[in-house]
């Protein structure tokens, strides 16, 4: 499988504070990793970890302080706006909210058929409008609705026929399934698999929820506090989570099950900010296994495909005995 | 609670005579509506149809008829020249009608122009534009009006100016702000993302959201433009004698309020019920189409 | 003994638009010291539920049958200022939404003080008993706390806080408003925790709203399914989990992606969508969507038992 | 919050500063020659140059502004034409009374305004909130000069129940007050209307808020949510609205003062116009726009002590 997006050492920093105190912070502090053609790739991570921004920066839309990408073996990087221009012809994007990324004025048809004219492509815009609805799923009769007149889930629908309408080699899709609700949830991403497998498409999914990447993400990343902690191939990690932070986002989201033993490992304190980042191993201030260690030297992730960033990962033995606030 | 009216009925685009209809119906529905469109319909219709509704010319001096009490013939009786009022504030409703809308497509068009340039220019240009809007609404509309009649001379061209100076930076302001929001907006960082350029957003992403409430709230200004002209008029700062403004009107019977107080009636009943029905209409406007905007100032 | 109990409870909310029947045919039960979760998706009447038992329905909307038993009283009968006697003391609330749950203007203090209202305590009594509660949910530095303003508080401390001045008022009965959905997964764990030990020391009973299943099957020993204003499903937490009985409880349980430890190249969904408020069908709301519908859905349907304390509105649906 | 202050402060220096440039511009750009105009037809060429000489007329402009300037921010505006008198000293003169007609303008407006807007917000949908509503409208829309003459002529000349002209005799609080009442309701009128709506949807939209719900599922009062909760921040968007609305009421005060033939800033301006007696009119102008500022300067100042969400942020 050759590669298609090509992501090394990625930073995106930021300024903000009270006027006086204004400091650089790094939302995105360093990440790399590829995206091979036809793969699925997600990004999971909290609020606060920096998972919109790195898609932004991938995408362009965030000019990034150092680090590179290339998608297709060129370097896109601090392009400008017509020189970008094709290179977004052949990566969509999803954006988080449904009905708000939909432009309020515009109907169903004018929006799907919006790439056509963004990118002078001739087409004729009746038949392009029931080609994408109908392959999303969505009846022709929704070409005249606006935005606000849609659900949740037909706006996501209408999101995405616009985001194959050119064929593209890589959606970055932000946030698929938020703010629908479950039995909605699984339509999103069965379309989305469905049409990876039809056009042959990348995708790179951000998300909160590990268990809607579980079904579509053959590789992922874990960020935290604009870090990859880990990385690897989704069901190896969904099987064994190495890095504490994976096992606790992983036992945070439970299956439905009121039999099942209480294993949960409960993080004590909140994320800290970007603007602050302790010292040593970013994680330690919440982590129930950190060690002296973890507080004075930051862990490198080593390894080949499947990386952690931790000093006593997980599973692999020599690990310091959990602290109180586990339960 | 989410309404679930996933499959309303097809609401789709309308032939815009249609849509026009069906808007004038939806406002006539509303009693304060209905009443704002007749007084505004009366007002052009006089306006339109001066020379057909009054024998009389607006500026006949007639020293016979001085200070007449309204009467079958004079319907508003006549001034300290024997002029005939209802001819005059006939005549006065043109002259405040072409003031209004010159000047608010005027104001409409600049404001546009500069509230969309600071929201999506640059930064420091944003901020200059700001200082200058502050600048110019830290005169007071009467200081401003005087300032600048000291400056041109009264005449109808000093009424515009002011008007547009005086809603410039109200217009550009709105415009300004909705932008940056819209700036912010997802489905703007989708057309961003898709490849469309900056002159393409501003015009197919950022103007149609900003325009609709920008003119419902300009309709609702237009009350206050007459207001001006006629302002300007009392204080002989606008339109020159002899030609028939209600301000004119209403300074005449000012000064013969004591014994002849119908002049000052005949100039201000005209304003009063203008701005009334175009304060009626423009605020069933808003909350028919869209009612986010109430409780603007 | 049962705190509340919620009987045929009928909602209605007039609009221009003709009648919206937020809730049919409610009824519920919570023992004291138990935990009942309600679970549903958009649109299923959970908010228009805690608002009827609270009596802060929206002015167009009417309870129109059905009773509500709070401690043996009927608060659908009561008047407003018997009420709001009861809001507080009596039924304590835990809204979803921390940044506005709380006054941006009022410090956090002064908001915990103006609570106590009813309190014969003097003023640094009050003040000693909030950050005594501030303390118990782990706000650190908790005297300090109280004079700050709450956005000066994260989402996470903002929600603490909000539990804090629920518990304070040692209701005995204590409503979760979806408490942890705007938070973190790792933050909700923490919170649920909290509630749960909390709970425990108080001894209050609580209704516990939420769309998490994970959570309610783990927090709650009682579950109650709704689905477009009524209840279809009701029974324990074992009961409901283990063996649904309606075929909205049961699709729903298998749409949660996290029920599905392996990789599904399919995920099921419920085809279709929640019926119109206004056009709800006379017969099974969820008729419309289910894969099992034939024509005998189109009849109104009753409350089934299946085995004790377990119950569907389904006819379809059977015991064991 | 000190931080917020100054910057506000410096803004208000720089807008000060640019309607100065504004205003000097203004009066370099006047057509004609202001000595000439000055003087009138009837003096002498040596006459003319004298005054051109004593009014900096013969020094390059960017000297000619500096000075306007630099007098400008240390309270000398030059003197009048007609009586040499510093301008300055005129119209402080006048401006004390032009305050008064403003403060009874937001007495009237805040009075009725406040609690209207609140009542026709708690009784929402009701008869009295429609009532409250069309004549917020009504009143808003109908200009003042208008609602001046219509008061002169209806209770003044008509029924004769309050005094037609002037400010009342010096030294006669009484009097001075009884002369206030219809000018200072012409000025206040249409911001009654203004506050009242806006109170009323600012309410509105504060019961509708999460918090006033917390309030409420703990049995607060309901007069203890609509005054403490609701009010405390439902008010502090008026007190900007009102830094415009002074402003405004600038605007009325003129019509107020001339149809009421009152002293102040406002009929200053207006006769110096009419006498061409140039260095009063932007010596008023000037101060009424300082004023105009400095009032704004302490409308956004009050609103940030009000807010600590505003204290906070900056």
């Amino acid at each position: 499988m050759s590669v298609l997006l090509e992501v090394r050492g990625l930073e995106v920093a930021f300024r903000a504070g009270p006027p006086l105190a204004r400091r650089r912070f790094k939302a995105v502090a360093g990440v790399d990793f590829d995206v091979g053609r036809g793969e699925t790739f997600a990004l999971v991570g909290e609020s606060g970890s920096g998972k919109t921004t790195l898609a932004r920066a991938v995408n362009g839309l965030q000019p990034i302080s150092a680090g590179s990408v290339a998608f297709d073996g060129l370097r896109i990087d601090g392009l400008g706006g017509a020189a970008m221009k094709p290179v977004r012809r052949a990566m969509s994007m999803m954006f988080q909210d449904p009905v708000g990324s939909l432009s309020p004025r515009m109907t169903v048809g004018d929006l799907v058929t919006e790439p056509f004219r963004i990118h002078r492509v001739d087409a004729d815009p009746e038949a392009e409008t029931a080609r994408l609805l109908s392959l999303v799923g969505l009846d022709a009769a929704f070409a005249d609705r606006f935005p606000h007149q849609l659900s949740g889930g037909q706006a996501r629908r209408v999101g995405v026929a616009r985001a194959i309408a050119l064929n593209p080699r890589l959606i970055i899709a932000d946030e698929p399934t938020a703010g629908l609700d479950v039995s909605v949830q699984g339509e999103v991403l069965n379309l989305l698999n469905e049409l990876r497998e039809r056009m042959g498409l990348a995708m790179v999914i951000i998300t909160h929820n590990l268990h809607v990447i579980r079904h579509v993400a053959d590789r992922m990343a874990v960020m935290y506090l604009g870090r990859f902690v880990e990385t690897g191939p989704s069901a190896e990690i969904f099987a064994a989570p190495a890095h504490p932070y994976t096992a606790a986002l992983l036992s945070a989201n439970p299956e439905p099950d009121p039999d099942r033993a209480r294993d949960r490992i409960s993080l004590p304190a909140e994320a800290p900010s970007p603007m602050a980042r302790p010292d040593g191993c970013e994680f330690h201030t919440r982590c129930p296994w950190a060690a002296a260690k973890c507080g004075t030297e930051a862990p490198a992730a080593v390894g080949g495909d499947r990386r952690a960033a931790c000093h006593f990962p997980l599973g692999a033995g020599a690990r310091p005995p959990a602290k109180e606030s586990t339960i | 609670m989410s309404a679930a009216g996933s499959d309303l009925p097809g609401a789709g685009r309308l032939p815009t005579s249609a849509r026009l209809l069906r808007s004038v119906r939806r406002v006539a529905r509303e009693p304060l509506g209905a009443l704002g469109l007749v007084l505004v319909a009366a007002m052009i219709g006089g306006a339109v149809f001066a020379d057909i509704l009054t024998a009389f010319e607006p500026n006949r001096i007639s020293p016979r008829d001085r200070f007449l009490g309204p009467s079958f013939g004079h319907l508003l009786g006549t001034d300290q020249l024997g002029r005939d009022l209802f001819s005059r504030v006939l005549h006065g409703g043109r002259i405040a009608l072409s003031v209004a809308l010159l000047s608010t497509a005027v104001s409409l068009a600049i404001g546009v122009a500069l509230g969309l340039v600071a929201g999506y220019g640059p930064r420091w240009l944003d901020n200059l534009m700001l200082l200058l809007f502050d600048s110019i609404k830290s005169f007071p509309t009467v200081m401003l009006a005087l300032a600048l009649v000291t400056l041109f001379g009264p005449s109808l061209t000093a009424v515009v100016v002011v008007v547009v100076l005086v809603n410039v930076p109200g217009y550009a302001r709105i415009v300004r702000t909705r932008t940056l929001s819209i700036k912010e907006s997802e489905f703007v960082d989708a057309a961003r993302s898709m490849g469309a350029g900056t002159a393409r957003i501003l015009r197919t992403h950022v103007t149609p959201n900003v325009i609709g409430p920008l003119l419902i709230l300009a309709s609702m200004d237009i009350p206050v433009v007459i207001a001006i002209e006629a302002g300007m008029s009392f204080l002989g700062l606008g339109v020159r004698p002899p030609t028939p403004s209600w301000g004119a009107i209403l300074n005449d019977g000012f000064a013969a309020i004591r014994d002849t107080p119908w002049i000052a009636v005949a100039g201000g009943l005209p304003i009063i019920l203008t701005t009334l029905g175009f304060t009626f209409l423009g605020e069933t406007l808003r909350d028919v189409f869209d009612p986010r905007l109430k409780g603007r100032g | 003994m049962t705190v509340l109990a919620i009987k045929g409870l009928n909602v209605s909310f007039s609009t221009g638009d003709g009648d919206l029947r937020a809730l049919r045919d409610v009824s519920l039960e919570v023992p004291a010291r138990g935990i009942v979760g309600v679970v549903g998706e958009s649109g299923c009447g959970k908010s228009t539920l805690i608002n009827a038992v609270l009596g802060l329905l929206a002015d167009n909307g009417r309870v129109d049958g059905g009773s509500i038993l709070f401690e043996g009283r009927d608060l659908t009968r009561l008047a407003p200022a018997e009420m709001r006697a009861l809001r507080g003391p009596g039924i304590a609330t835990v809204f979803q939404d921390p940044m506005g749950a709380l006054n941006p203007v009022l410090s956090i203090g002064r908001q915990m003080r103006d609570i106590q209202y009813r309190s014969p305590l003097g003023r640094s009594e009050k003040d000693a008993r909030s950050a005594e509660f501030l303390r118990r949910v782990r706000i650190p530095d908790a005297e300090a706390a109280l004079a700050r303003h709450p956005h000066e508080f994260s989402g996470g401390m903002k929600q603490r806080v909000a539990i804090a001045m629920a518990l304070m008022m040692e209701p005995s009965l204590l409503i979760a408003d979806e408490p942890t959905t705007a938070l973190d997964a790792t933050l909700e764990v923490a919170t649920i925790d909290l509630l749960k030990e909390l709970q425990e020391q108080i001894g209050c009973s609580v209704l516990f709203i939420s769309h998490h299943l994970g959570v309610v099957a783990e927090l709650c020993d009682d579950v109650v399914v709704m689905y477009a204003g009524e209840v279809v499903e009701r029974g324990s937490a074992r009961q409901v989990f283990n063996t649904p009985r309606h075929p909205y409880s049961a699709l729903l349980l298998e749409c949660d992606p996290a029920r599905r430890p392996e990789r599904a190249r399919r995920l099921p969904t419920i085809p279709g969508s929640v019926p119109d408020p206004r056009r709800r069908p006379e017969g099974c709301v969820f008729a419309g969507r289910c894969p099992r519908r034939v024509d005998a859905c189109r009849a109104p349907q009753g409350e089934r038992a299946m085995e004790p304390g377990h119950m569907a509105r389904c006819h379809l649906a059977e015991a064991g | 919050m000190l931080i917020y202050a100054v910057k506000r402060l410096g803004l208000a220096v720089v807008i000060v500063s640019l309607a100065m440039l504004l205003l000097f511009s203004m009066i370099y750009l006047i057509p004609g020659d202001p000595a000439a105009v000055a003087l009138g037809p009837r003096a002498t060429e040596a006459m003319r140059e004298a005054l051109r000489v004593k009014m900096g007329l013969d020094q390059p402009v960017w000297v000619q502004f500096w000075n306007f300037f630099r007098g400008a921010w240390t309270g000398d505006l030059g003197r009048e034409v007609l009586s040499d008198r510093p301008v300055a000293r005129v119209v402080m003169e006048q401006l004390p009374h032009t305050l008064a007609l403003i403060a009874g303008g937001i007495t009237w407006s805040v009075a009725l305004g406040i609690p209207l807007g609140c009542w026709a917000a708690v009784n929402r949908g009701g008869w009295s909130d429609r009532i409250v509503g069309v004549l917020s409208v009504a009143v808003i829309a109908v200009p003042s000069f208008v609602v001046a003459i219509y008061a002169l002529l209806v209770f003044a000349v008509t029924l004769r129940w309050l005094p037609a002209i002037g400010a009342g005799p010096p030294g006669d609080p009484g009097a001075q007050l009884l002369h206030l009442i219809l000018p200072s309701l012409a000025v206040g009128l249409g911001w009654v209307g203004y506050i009242a709506r806006m109170v009323r949807a600012s309410m509105l939209e504060v019961l509708e808020e999460q918090h006033i719900r917390t309030a409420r599922a703990f049995g607060l009062p309901e007069r203890r949510i609509i005054f403490r909760y609701a009010l405390a921040i439902a008010v502090p968007p008026t007190v900007t609205l009102l830094g415009v609305g002074i402003g405004q009421m600038l605007s009325s005060a003129v019509f107020a003062e001339i149809v009421f033939a009152r002293p102040g800033v406002g009929k200053l301006v207006y006769d110096s116009i009419l006498t061409r007696n140039y260095p009063l009119v932007t010596g008023a102008v000037m101060v009424t726009t300082v004023l105009f500022v400095l009032i704004n300067l302490a409308a956004d100042l009050v609103v940030g002590a009000l807010d600590p969400r505003v204290r906070g942020r900056l």
